[in-house]
């Protein structure tokens, strides 16, 4: 029995797999099963982990069990629970999500704009500060480095290697912000700045394709040695 | 005969290909190996019809998508049959792991931090086989532990693969008193930090729930002031960047890594400031390795294809362009 | 209202770090996953009922919609039935995980390698100067990073040979576009923030309150 | 590292300290030579000739403060490292021992953390202090050997004891307030602009190429009779990226709407879901035909990445829309959506802000926004006057850090660091 259900097993994984395979060569029976029993399964698959990590590990554990125990002890005039790790500001959060759930009774539905209103505001507010000082302070920052010299204050002591990196590092961030200016025509010496920029956008391009290209491959390499190995058993 | 019919004769035929090698496999066929003489003939074939695809571009007539398709599928596939010869340097980084691995004491503890998924398993889980090899081979005590929810998952597999190699069986090892696994905690960062204080805080139990106490082989590690060498394995946050920043800066652990390709990079300035021992970068690193470690299994075998797939692309790229510039970009090529 | 009072709380929190104010990104942190957990009932179903309609109406590929239900109901129900240490080795949602979920993703992750191969030769043409830029540095950066490079370039001193190129392609001109691309991006979600703060922007919460 | 001498006092002040501590430190070490055993420490381990031998000196000088800039909860100590802490050299590290104070006399110490050698400091990140409690600490330095016997022996040498000293939380994170400063600044011109274009004055915006193309996109798709996908991306509704992607989607409803062809929204996040029907039904019924709005025109698929990328590369096989918009975060599946609706021939404008996926996008698709575009496109679409001056706000900013580089790169040539140091975050 055992034995036979490590076969199903084995099979099971290899016909899934060859299905996503077999869109490669057109759409079909075959993929359109294997794409159904994807979404089926990982629709379900993010249901469960949300609702058992981010709804019972973070709201339950940190505050709707305790709250529940409180309210039975008020009402039975037992001990009340041990107040450690509840956080009840979780309860927010709770009110916010039922809100929402709102949406499933039309006529209140449009209760649900208040957790929209809440959660696009405090991601407005937040990214503001974090994208100001990580994505604009620490880049200027970072630009600004002495073009002559190895250490700050070393004088006049880089060599011809660093120099040059130095001033492509400084031209490209330069140029490239100036082809990001939307309030101002591209033309003349400004046009030519901007055009630069895009130089160096292209070269920034091809040099992350390039990159990222390389490492897509292994996975592929993966999947077939599992056809191959251990569903098939035809390379060690 | 209608495409209909071809398309069914085609899966039939992939379903009894299949059919017949699994069932050679449940009944014991050895695994096929082509010779150096089949694998010359493979490898200038797969150059040959790289040319053809070059003249048939240059004749104006682009090849569909579908024979690309079928061209990377047969050329990924092809170098996992083959013996390899391909000679390769062990880069310094790579020496690195190799190196402070075997100057350990026998006896000495060591921590492997598996931090990755099934999905990067390709890269990461060859390095995890071949250091748990060596530890093993030197009698070197494995503690295993993740801040990813897979990664000790991960590791039980490599272990129970290379608990079954021959040498390594003879060997006897229990559970408890030569290895361990403690499984994953949830945290990211803070696991690192919390172990710093003690483990038994972090992991109660093991992955199987028995009771940290319980364990003869940790029971007197309290911190990692007891481990003697702590090695990474990591595909993305948290990941070695973490433990370089907590472990080795804060609590001064010895630590190696071992990277996904496109990881590698963000971690190397460690490498050359000293907070780490070594690196193993990608596929390239783990077959190398292996070779440092004289086993070349899975890591060296993927190299090749890995190669190969490299080339490709970048022979697909070129006939591209060729065809491009011969036709004197006049006609835009659609595809 | 309830957007602009939130999103200037949330700026202020920055520069405050006493309580309350000290604790808020975690709380939204917190906050936001457990909305999530409850607005996913709202996708599933959404998913189920649109599932639903086809099966019923025996529109086409209703076969297909009705596997979407049973396979999302299998999982669900073996994964809820299983309490909080559902993810456990051992557990039938672990083996529905291993073995379908894993390798389904893995596929279509690995399907990225073909469409890699295949963007290579129909799409990067050196059509013009900026393509060709682009190309060359995509170029040098593939063949410096496989041994192939160094070995062609074997004749040249230590320091001059491909890898080294294609690590100061990374580390200079890449850098500097990456550069510009994030400062621009950092100004571009600040405006964005603004608006939507101020209001100016309000699509996102539709027509009137 | 540059140092940062941003606060003069605290110079002053640590050039003071640092004096003085070198005269206790010349006159505890040259005490000690002379007097070996009288300086020993105190071990808390059996005190033998083998241990004294392997005890180092212990740290000096310990002082205690509440850490600044926080919550409170915190208190940092910094010692002088122990003469015995050099490479190779006795010390392997330190241990941190606190006691509450009350009424002048320390209670029971116990042991809080441990640094490794060659750190001389600590702070409790935890933030297990309470705020208005006294402690004192004291630090002792650590040596680790191997006994007789093969057992790891610890040898401590304990410090003497800080002043007592309690945390605090701060009402104004001040090494922050640069970037105070930025974000006031950047408002100042964002606010000033679009109050500006309110006045009716014309304000000039350059063209971006993908979004000219869009009118022509939806044209396209009206004349085939097919219809357009909108694909939001990964992102949930606590990202940028998926925010501005909903701005454009209103505009692309809307223009939708007016042809008259069918807008489909598959989306992999709930919220996401939820937000599109709000924009999608506000553009249908600005564009005058509210009843051809349909709720399911935006509809779930799931939360999964590579599972919502097979069930869209379906959609586009099956279904051949003449017009695909990606605009949001994209991560892996980009180039799979991309290549997919490329073999199929649809018109395909994406738009995102994620570096890594912006090749793809530019190889596979007939328009890219690059990112900070994407934020642009949702103004440069509507010709609203007042999100065109939010843009032009926009641009002053990016004039102000194009100068501000130009003269930093000089000064820093030159050996000035102040203007850099002002740009540093904290």
């Amino acid at each position: 029995m055992e034995a036979a259900f490590e076969h199903f097993r084995l099979w099971l994984a290899a016909f899934l797999t060859l299905g996503i395979f077999s869109f490669l060569y057109k759409d079909n029976p075959w993929y359109k099963l294997s794409e159904a029993i994807f979404v089926g399964i990982s629709a379900g698959y993010w249901f469960v982990v949300l609702f058992w990590d981010n709804f019972f590990g973070k709201f339950w554990v940190g505050a709707g069990d305790y709250t529940m125990q409180w309210l039975a002890s008020v009402f039975t005039g037992g001990e009340s629970p041990s107040a450690e790790g509840v956080d009840l500001m979780l309860w927010i959060g709770a009110i916010l999500g039922f809100l929402m759930l709102l949406r499933l009774i039309p006529k209140i539905g449009w209760l649900s704009r208040w957790p929209l209103a809440f959660i696009v505001g405090a991601t407005a507010g937040l990214w503001l500060i974090n994208y100001i000082a990580s994505n604009v302070m620490v880049q200027v920052q970072a630009t600004m480095v002495p073009l002559f010299s190895t250490v700050f204050g070393a004088g006049f002591d880089a060599g011809s290697g660093v120099i040059i990196g130095g001033l492509v590092i400084f031209l490209g961030t330069f140029s490239g912000l100036v082809y990001f200016f939307f309030s101002k025509a591209h033309t003349g010496a400004f046009g030519t700045t901007a055009r630069v920029g895009v130089f160096f956008l292209m070269i920034t391009f091809g040099a992350s394709f390039g990159y990222t290209v390389m490492s897509r491959m292994s996975l592929l390499i993966g999947r077939i040695d599992y056809l191959l190995g251990d569903w098939l058993g035809m390379i060690k | 005969m209608t495409t209909k019919a071809k398309e069914l004769i085609a899966v039939a035929a992939i379903l009894i290909f299949s059919l017949i090698f699994y069932l050679g496999k449940t009944f014991g066929w050895e695994p096929t190996e082509f010779s150096t003489a089949v694998s010359l003939l493979v490898v200038i074939l797969l150059l040959a019809s790289l040319l053809w695809i070059l003249v048939l571009t240059l004749q104006g007539k682009l090849i569909g998508r579908r024979v690309v398709f079928l061209y990377v599928g047969i050329a990924v596939a092809m170098p996992l049959f083959m013996k390899l010869s391909q000679e390769m340097p062990v880069s310094p980084a790579v020496q690195g792991v190799y190196d402070a691995v075997t100057e350990l004491e026998p006896g000495s503890k060591v921590l492997i931090a598996c931090d990755y998924d099934p999905p990067t398993a390709p890269e990461l889980q060859p390095m995890a086989e071949t250091f748990i090899r060596i530890c093993f081979q030197r009698d070197l005590k494995i503690i295993i532990m993740g801040i990813w929810p897979q990664g000790p998952q991960q590791a039980n597999l490599a272990l129970e693969k290379i608990l079954a190699e021959p040498d390594i069986a003879a060997k006897n090892l229990q559970y408890g008193i030569d290895y361990v696994n403690l499984g994953f905690q949830a945290g990211n960062e803070f696991v690192i930090q919390r172990m710093g204080g003690s483990f038994k805080s972090m992991f109660r139990t093991d992955y199987g729930g028995i009771p940290y106490d319980e364990l003869p082989l940790v029971r007197n590690v309290k911190n990692f002031s007891n481990i003697d060498y702590c090695f990474n394995l990591s595909s993305g946050f948290p990941g070695t960047v973490e433990w370089v920043q907590i472990a080795v800066d804060r609590y001064d652990v010895e630590l190696g890594a071992g990277n996904t390709a496109v990881q590698a990079p963000t971690v190397y300035p460690y490498l050359s400031s000293g907070q780490l021992t070594g690196l193993l970068g990608g596929m390239s690193g783990a077959a190398e390795f292996e070779r440092a470690a004289d086993a070349r299994v899975k890591g060296t075998k993927y190299m090749l294809s890995q190669s190969v797939s490299h080339i490709v692309v970048i022979a697909f790229v070129l006939i591209g362009n060729v065809a491009f510039i011969m036709s004197g970009r006049k006609s835009a090529l659609k595809g | 209202m309830i957007t602009a009072i939130v999103g200037i709380t949330f700026v202020v929190s920055y520069f405050i770090p006493h309580f309350p104010f000290n604790r808020m990104d975690a709380w939204f942190a917190d906050w936001f996953s457990i909305i999530q957990a409850c607005a996913i009932v709202l996708g599933a179903l959404n998913l189920l009922k649109l599932s639903a309609q086809k099966v019923i109406g025996k529109k086409k590929d209703w076969g297909y919609a009705l596997v979407i239900i049973l396979s999302f109901a299998l999982i669900t129900i073996v994964g809820l039935s299983e309490g909080s240490d559902y993810r456990d080795p051992g557990t039938g949602f672990d083996w529905l995980y291993v073995n379908m979920f894993i390798p389904l993703s893995a596929t279509m992750f690995s399907i990225l390698a073909f469409f890699v191969a295949s963007a290579s030769y129909r799409a990067f043409r050196a059509r013009n100067f900026e393509a060709t830029l682009l190309l060359i540095a995509a170029f040098f950066v593939m063949i410096g990073r496989v041994p192939v490079g160094d070995v062609i370039t074997g004749f040249m001193p230590e320091g001059w040979r491909l890898s080294d190129l294609a690590n100061w392609i990374m580390d200079y001109p890449q850098t500097a576009g990456q550069r510009a691309i994030m400062i621009g991006i950092g100004l571009g979600v600040v405006s964005t923030s603004l608006r939507v703060i101020l209001g100016i922007e309000r699509a996102h919460i539709g027509s009137g309150e | 590292m540059r140092p940062d001498f941003s606060n003069a006092s605290i110079v002053f002040r640590h050039c003071y300290l640092s004096v003085v501590l070198a005269l206790i430190f010349t006159l505890t070490i040259s005490l000690s030579l002379f007097a070996q055993e009288e300086a020993a420490p105190v071990d808390s381990l059996a005190v033998d000739s083998l241990a004294l031998a392997d005890t180092p000196l212990p740290p000096t000088n310990i002082v205690a403060e509440d850490q600044p800039h926080d919550g409170g909860g915190a208190i940092t100590v910094t010692w002088d490292a122990s003469p015995d802490d050099f490479p190779g050299g006795k010390v392997k590290g330190y241990k941190i021992f606190r006691a509450e104070y009350n009424g002048g006399q320390p209670g029971e110490f116990t042991e809080v953390g441990d640094v490794p050698a060659g750190k001389p400091e600590y702070s409790n990140e935890d933030g297990n202090t309470t705020d208005g409690v006294l402690y004192v600490y004291k630090i002792a330095a650590l040596n680790r050997a191997y006994g007789a016997d093969g057992d790891l022996l610890e040898y401590l040498s304990d410090s003497q004891q800080s002043g007592p000293v309690t945390s605090s939380a701060q009402w104004f994170h001040m090494p922050r307030i640069n970037v105070l400063v930025a974000v006031v600044l950047l408002s100042f011109f964002i606010v000033y602009f679009i109050q500006k274009a309110k006045t009716g004055k014309e304000l000039y915006i350059r063209r971006i190429a993908g979004m000219e193309a869009v009118d022509e996109a939806v044209g396209r798709a009206t004349e085939m009779g097919k219809k357009i996908f909108y694909i939001t991306g990964l992102g949930d509704m606590d990202n940028m990226q998926t925010i501005a992607s909903m701005t454009i989607l209103g505009r692309v409803a809307e223009l939708a709407a007016e042809y008259e062809t069918y807008l489909d929204v598959p989306v992999c996040r709930s919220l996401v879901m939820v937000t599109g029907r709000e924009v999608v039904k506000e553009s249908y019924s600005k564009a005058g035909r509210p009843d051809a709005f349909k709720p399911d025109q935006v509809h779930y698929l799931t939360d999964d990445q590579f599972g919502y990328a097979a069930a869209v590369d379906g959609m586009f096989v099956r279904e051949e829309p003449a017009t695909i918009f990606y605009m949001g975060q994209f991560f892996a599946e980009s180039l799979i959506l991309a290549e997919t609706g490329n073999s199929i021939g649809a018109i395909q404008i994406a738009g995102t802000a994620m570096p890594a996926q912006l090749p793809f996008f530019v190889a596979a698709c007939d328009y890219t926004l690059i990112g900070e575009e994407l934020f642009a496109a949702s103004a440069y679409l509507s010709k609203e006057p007042k999100l065109l001056g939010s843009l032009k706000g926009q641009d002053i900013g990016k004039g102000v850090i194009l100068l501000a580089l130009i003269i930093g790169v000089l000064l820093e040539s030159f050996g000035v660091w102040q203007l850099s140091n002002l740009f540093m975050v904290k």
